[in-house]
């Protein structure tokens, strides 16, 4: 097994792979940018080393950088996690050249993959099903107008190079055509540095169901139970399920098969997700992407099959072929994720860096925190607000469901505002039980007007902040006099001369 | 000691008598309260009132009298004030009725200031982007008026409740 | 379903009991004693009510109170826990006589299974292995004599209405039998105030293997797969795992089966446990009791089988029938315990009450924390020292091992010493990781003296706590000159004047 | 500043000296370290020397100089003294060695106090028995000696590190 990981990346899912390299005995080296010398990561792993300044250019893609402490640490191996340079060829190659394993599949999946028209291309050669739509990007606005004219309405334009949503606009009228092609093409140069966009069909009642697959290097793939991603806000993931409400079992083997299919189009040789949108109405599925990375949501996954997909991931790495093969792998249950953001839900999801002045998280049966979260905890304005995954399993969706609900009326972040009352709503929804929703879900049902909701305690909170201020009152008064306060085991000022001494 | 305690504009009158260490009479508005109270940990409260126990967060906000508390999930934004204090600061407060005193309401980067002193704006308009944490926001007028002055500067780091720019509502409207 | 449970007991117990509760829809009720205004079950359940001062004769065991507030509440149904009066037929009998379900099984089972002599006549009648010994008591010491010699050495001479290890001796030489009798007898009194004791055979390399079992009110039964109770102190369970390393399906089977015909005797119609004593050398199996509540330890059952079985109990209780056969029942993976105690390892496991200042429980995949913790809580003196119960679930027995190392190496108490290192020495080590081990395992393996055994980071813990005076005295000295300490944001006098402003 | 740190009777000279905020060179012994320091939680400590991460908790004994460190599970107890009051105390140890000043290793309840002033006592002979948490604990003498004080009363509650008793060793030991 490899000697010493070096994690190339931060916040939870730099946890989540130390975690795993703990449990396969492999010491880890942590690396942090100036902003984050306070990180859990930093703190856990056995050896960290700063990379450079808090943007993440500097420091998180500073491969130089980087590198350079794989060879100092004598790493043999880097896992690259989601995002930064997870989906890298030029990182994953400058790897190889120094001798270093890249936790991840081989450059040619990263490079065919990381490009939705070459992606594309590869997944039809294959047969897999594709959204009616063009294989080559458009050249200029005829013909644009032309490719309108021939998938027929309503269209999706899309960035070639994109992702989360960025990119994309919706067409549903042909004399829209122009001026869409212009603004996503600007969009996608400014977010991407490439112009490239191309023309599809929109598909109704959009469902985003994805499949997980993980291959070796001797030429076996697997694919999991579908993951339902569907809850979206800002065309960003927001709750996600195992599986979905809308796949039966001749379903999930089709879309399998068809995930499969597109992993063997690159010889994928670790672990990626084939995305598929997949019609409401029709139940027809189609390819989108493929992530050539261990996704965010993988512990839905590995809840409801018991399969641990980032120490599978690392063994692969190694070599190890595949302790299992596709008859193994089992349906048990039902899993949720809800992610857990550093945004304020009543006020327009606005971010909320700051201090984390008090930590209860949630436990008991089946509640699994994937969390980068700690007391004292200063969470920087740099990076992407998503503080923690809260992951449930229950025999049944609708245990599921009411344990999710639990674990989130446990989870209590003081002093930063979470987006963990938005997820009780939802998730406490009739709507989402009934498990009937689309991509479009959140956007119709919950509507920021929602914040004036009537509240039920409201004369608690009075009383409870009230109370607090005739305290503190108090407190001063008998300060300014030299007493001291009538219940000396809760002032903080007793507290810290206790433990200073 | 007697606070006014609002929420949502609405004021309530709240008198507390503590009867024992950590017992206290409540009268909010014209309901009594026998509070059993205890703060086992900084600012999370556990109360029993009639037999009903009640685990409350409260988050003091730097420099206001304001409290973001939160009861099962959901936030309430409280202010507390005594009462004689609150009878002086509304009458304070009605010489400026109307105008908009913008404080950022996160820390973040100011990506573009998009108003200067003088100009005239819509309810809604921009007045400027904040960037944090990836993410542009865009900071409106919830009135029409005029600026009166800006004091963000693009490209500059604030806090939250760092003051942004100031909106004097037009004659029409005051 | 049961409008509305009071939970008559405290810490985690009080909790778990409280979750399942909370998924199920049905508010609960707490009770506590003076001493336990901060526990965390005061904090959590819907209401609470003190029921009396800190010695639980007086509180948790205190009847007439707790049914007060039964009544008063309006609660429809008592969830005992255990311990307290989880297995008392009198209080279980005044829960009925007011129109409150007691949660667990008829009070004949109790009575029955409360007494070890009448538990071993019902499980003998049902064919069910005892070991050889008398199912009677002893009269005195001449009666004593006659029995040792026909049993034959070595011997166990035990209170009959024992548990914990209280009134047991063990017998290796005939004359030692008189005076092994007078002491037992008078421990028994002392304990139990009844002095009935009995012989039976003492079982070589014994292992402790227990099974549970639910049953409902339609007469249907259940078993689980085992679990392995062998890792003892002072003859109470510190470490359990399912399945057993002894086990085989088999065995599995058999043990199953004459759980349920010990059950059957008593009509049992909730979740209990029926404990066995295992020969690690003829792998023979013989009944030890049964206990007629919910285990300490069900988690690992539930771990390894999917099954909430807290939640199951409720809903039996309630009249529901069991929605699973045995056919339903499957074994999937491994699943450890570890039980956390406020207990010094290097102090011969003296108890440590006190506050717990600092806390960050374990997370990441299939760890499960069950915890009465919290940050601030001032642990008690007058209640027994478990603070948590760390559960882990791993496909294979190895990795169960792995990722219990991992989390314990995670949790971090502090305030007050808990055992968390001693179960990382216990679970780290070559002979837990054979399997191979019987009751005696900690005595004969973890003596007191490896207390003094190396430690590898001596270097690193002088210096930190070097640093951190010499913090506090340029801290002091700073603060008497009226200047700022340097790194204001790690300060507690800049964090209080923050909170209180 | 120069630091006594005392580990298992071992004492061991520590330099101390901050080059720049959170950065200390120390040296131990004769060992050179370079300290990157960190206390994100209150008495958690965050160590990066060389390289090498270390997550340290720190609790001060109440009233003393003594500190539980803890560090990846294993527990050091550590006292950390001036290195001039090392000096002095040293001597003033010097005068009372071998004497056994009894302090309760608990919390709890005093349930027998098996000896009065005046007794000799053997080593490991059980001077009284202390109850929490439901168990008794025997508290043993280390040496052999006589008892020339008794503080704890039976049925009184004690605090961890209240006096329990005092044993002088005798004469042929000292």
């Amino acid at each position: 097994m490899f000697k010493k990981i070096l994690i190339a990346n931060r916040g939870e899912i730099a946890i989540r792979v130390h975690r795993a390299c703990v449990e396969l005995g492999i010491p880890t080296v942590a690396i942090y940018s100036e902003a984050d010398r306070t990180a859990l990561h930093v703190r856990v792993c056995d050896e960290a080393y700063c990379v450079g300044p808090a943007p993440s250019r500097e420091s998180y893609l500073n491969m130089d950088r980087i590198l350079e402490v794989a060879r100092i640490t004598g790493a043999d191996a880097v896992h690259p996690g989601y995002g930064f340079l997870s989906e890298n060829a030029e990182f994953a190659e400058r790897c190889a050249a120094q001798g270093i394993t890249f936790i991840g599949p081989n450059t040619k999946a990263i490079r065919v993959m990381g490009n939705k028209t070459t992606s594309r291309v590869a997944a039809a050669e294959m047969g897999v099903p594709l959204v009616p739509g063009m294989k080559e990007n458009l050249r200029d606005e005829a013909h644009a107008m032309e490719w309108a004219q021939k998938i027929g309405l309503p269209l999706m334009m899309k960035a070639a190079a994109g992702g989360g949503g960025k990119g994309m606009r919706m067409v549903t009228r042909m004399e829209d055509v122009p001026g869409a092609f212009r603004a996503a093409r600007a969009e996608a140069l400014a977010s991407f540095n490439d112009e490239a966009v191309y023309l599809e069909r929109y598909i109704e009642s959009p469902r985003h169901v994805e499949i997980q697959v993980l291959g070796d290097k001797h030429g076996n793939i697997v694919y999991f139970p579908e993951r339902e991603c569907s809850i979206q806000r800002r065309h960003q993931k927001v709750i996600e399920e195992a599986p979905s409400t809308l796949v039966d079992p001749e379903m999930r083997k089709a879309m399998g098969e068809a995930a499969i299919k597109a992993a063997r189009s690159v010889d994928y040789d670790s672990a990626g997700t084939v995305e598929f949108i997949v019609s409401g109405k029709t139940k027809e599925f189609f390819f989108l992407e493929m992530n050539t990375r261990l996704q965010v949501e993988h512990p839905i996954t590995e809840m409801v099959t018991g399969v641990d997909l980032c120490k599978e991931m690392i063994k692969v790495a190694y070599g190890d072929p595949l302790p299992f093969t596709q008859e193994d792998i089992h349906l048990d249950g039902h899993a949720i994720e809800c992610r857990i953001y550093a945004e304020d839900p009543d006020n327009n999801f606005l971010p909320t860096p700051g201090k984390i002045i008090g930590l209860r998280v949630p436990g008991g049966p089946w509640v699994r925190d994937e969390s980068g979260m700690y007391e004292g905890l200063d969470v920087p304005i740099h990076y992407d607000p998503m503080l923690s995954k809260l992951v449930v399993w229950g025999s049944t969706r609708e245990r599921a469901i009411t344990r999710m609900l639990r674990a989130l009326g446990e989870y209590a972040v003081k002093g930063i505002k979470t987006t963990i009352p938005f997820h009780a709503r939802v998730i406490g929804s009739e709507s989402f039980a009934e498990g009937d929703f689309d991509t479009h879900y959140i956007d119709n049902h919950f509507r920021p007007a929602d914040a004036a909701r009537p509240m039920p305690h409201e004369d608690i909170a009075q009383i409870a902040a009230a109370i607090q201020v005739y305290r503190q009152d108090k407190h001063k008064a008998q300060h300014m006099l030299g007493g001291h306060p009538d219940r000396p085991e809760t002032s903080p000022w007793k507290q810290s001369g206790r433990v200073q001494r | 000691m007697t606070y006014i305690a609002t929420y949502r504009g609405r004021p309530t009158r709240v008198q507390i008598q503590e009867t024992e260490p950590g017992r206290f009479r409540v009268l909010l508005g014209e309901t009594p309260y026998d509070v059993d109270f205890l703060e086992p940990q900084r600012n999370i409260l556990s109360l029993l009132i009639d037999g009903q126990s009640f685990e409350v967060d409260v988050d003091p906000a730097p420099g206001a009298d304001l409290y973001g508390v939160m009861i099962k999930g959901d936030h309430y934004e409280i202010e507390v004030v005594e009462e004689r204090k609150k009878k002086l600061s509304m009458k304070l407060a009605a010489g400026a009725a109307g105008r908009q005193d913008l404080k950022s309401p996160m820390a973040g980067n100011v990506r573009a200031v998009l108003v200067q002193p003088g100009d005239e704006v819509k309810v809604g308009q921009v007045l400027m982007i904040l960037e944090a944490m990836k993410m542009q926001n865009e900071i409106k007028s919830t009135i029409h008026g005029t600026v009166t002055s800006v004091s963000a500067r693009e490209g500059q780091t604030v806090a939250m409740g760092d003051p942004l720019c100031v909106v004097e509502p037009l004659a029409e409207e005051g």
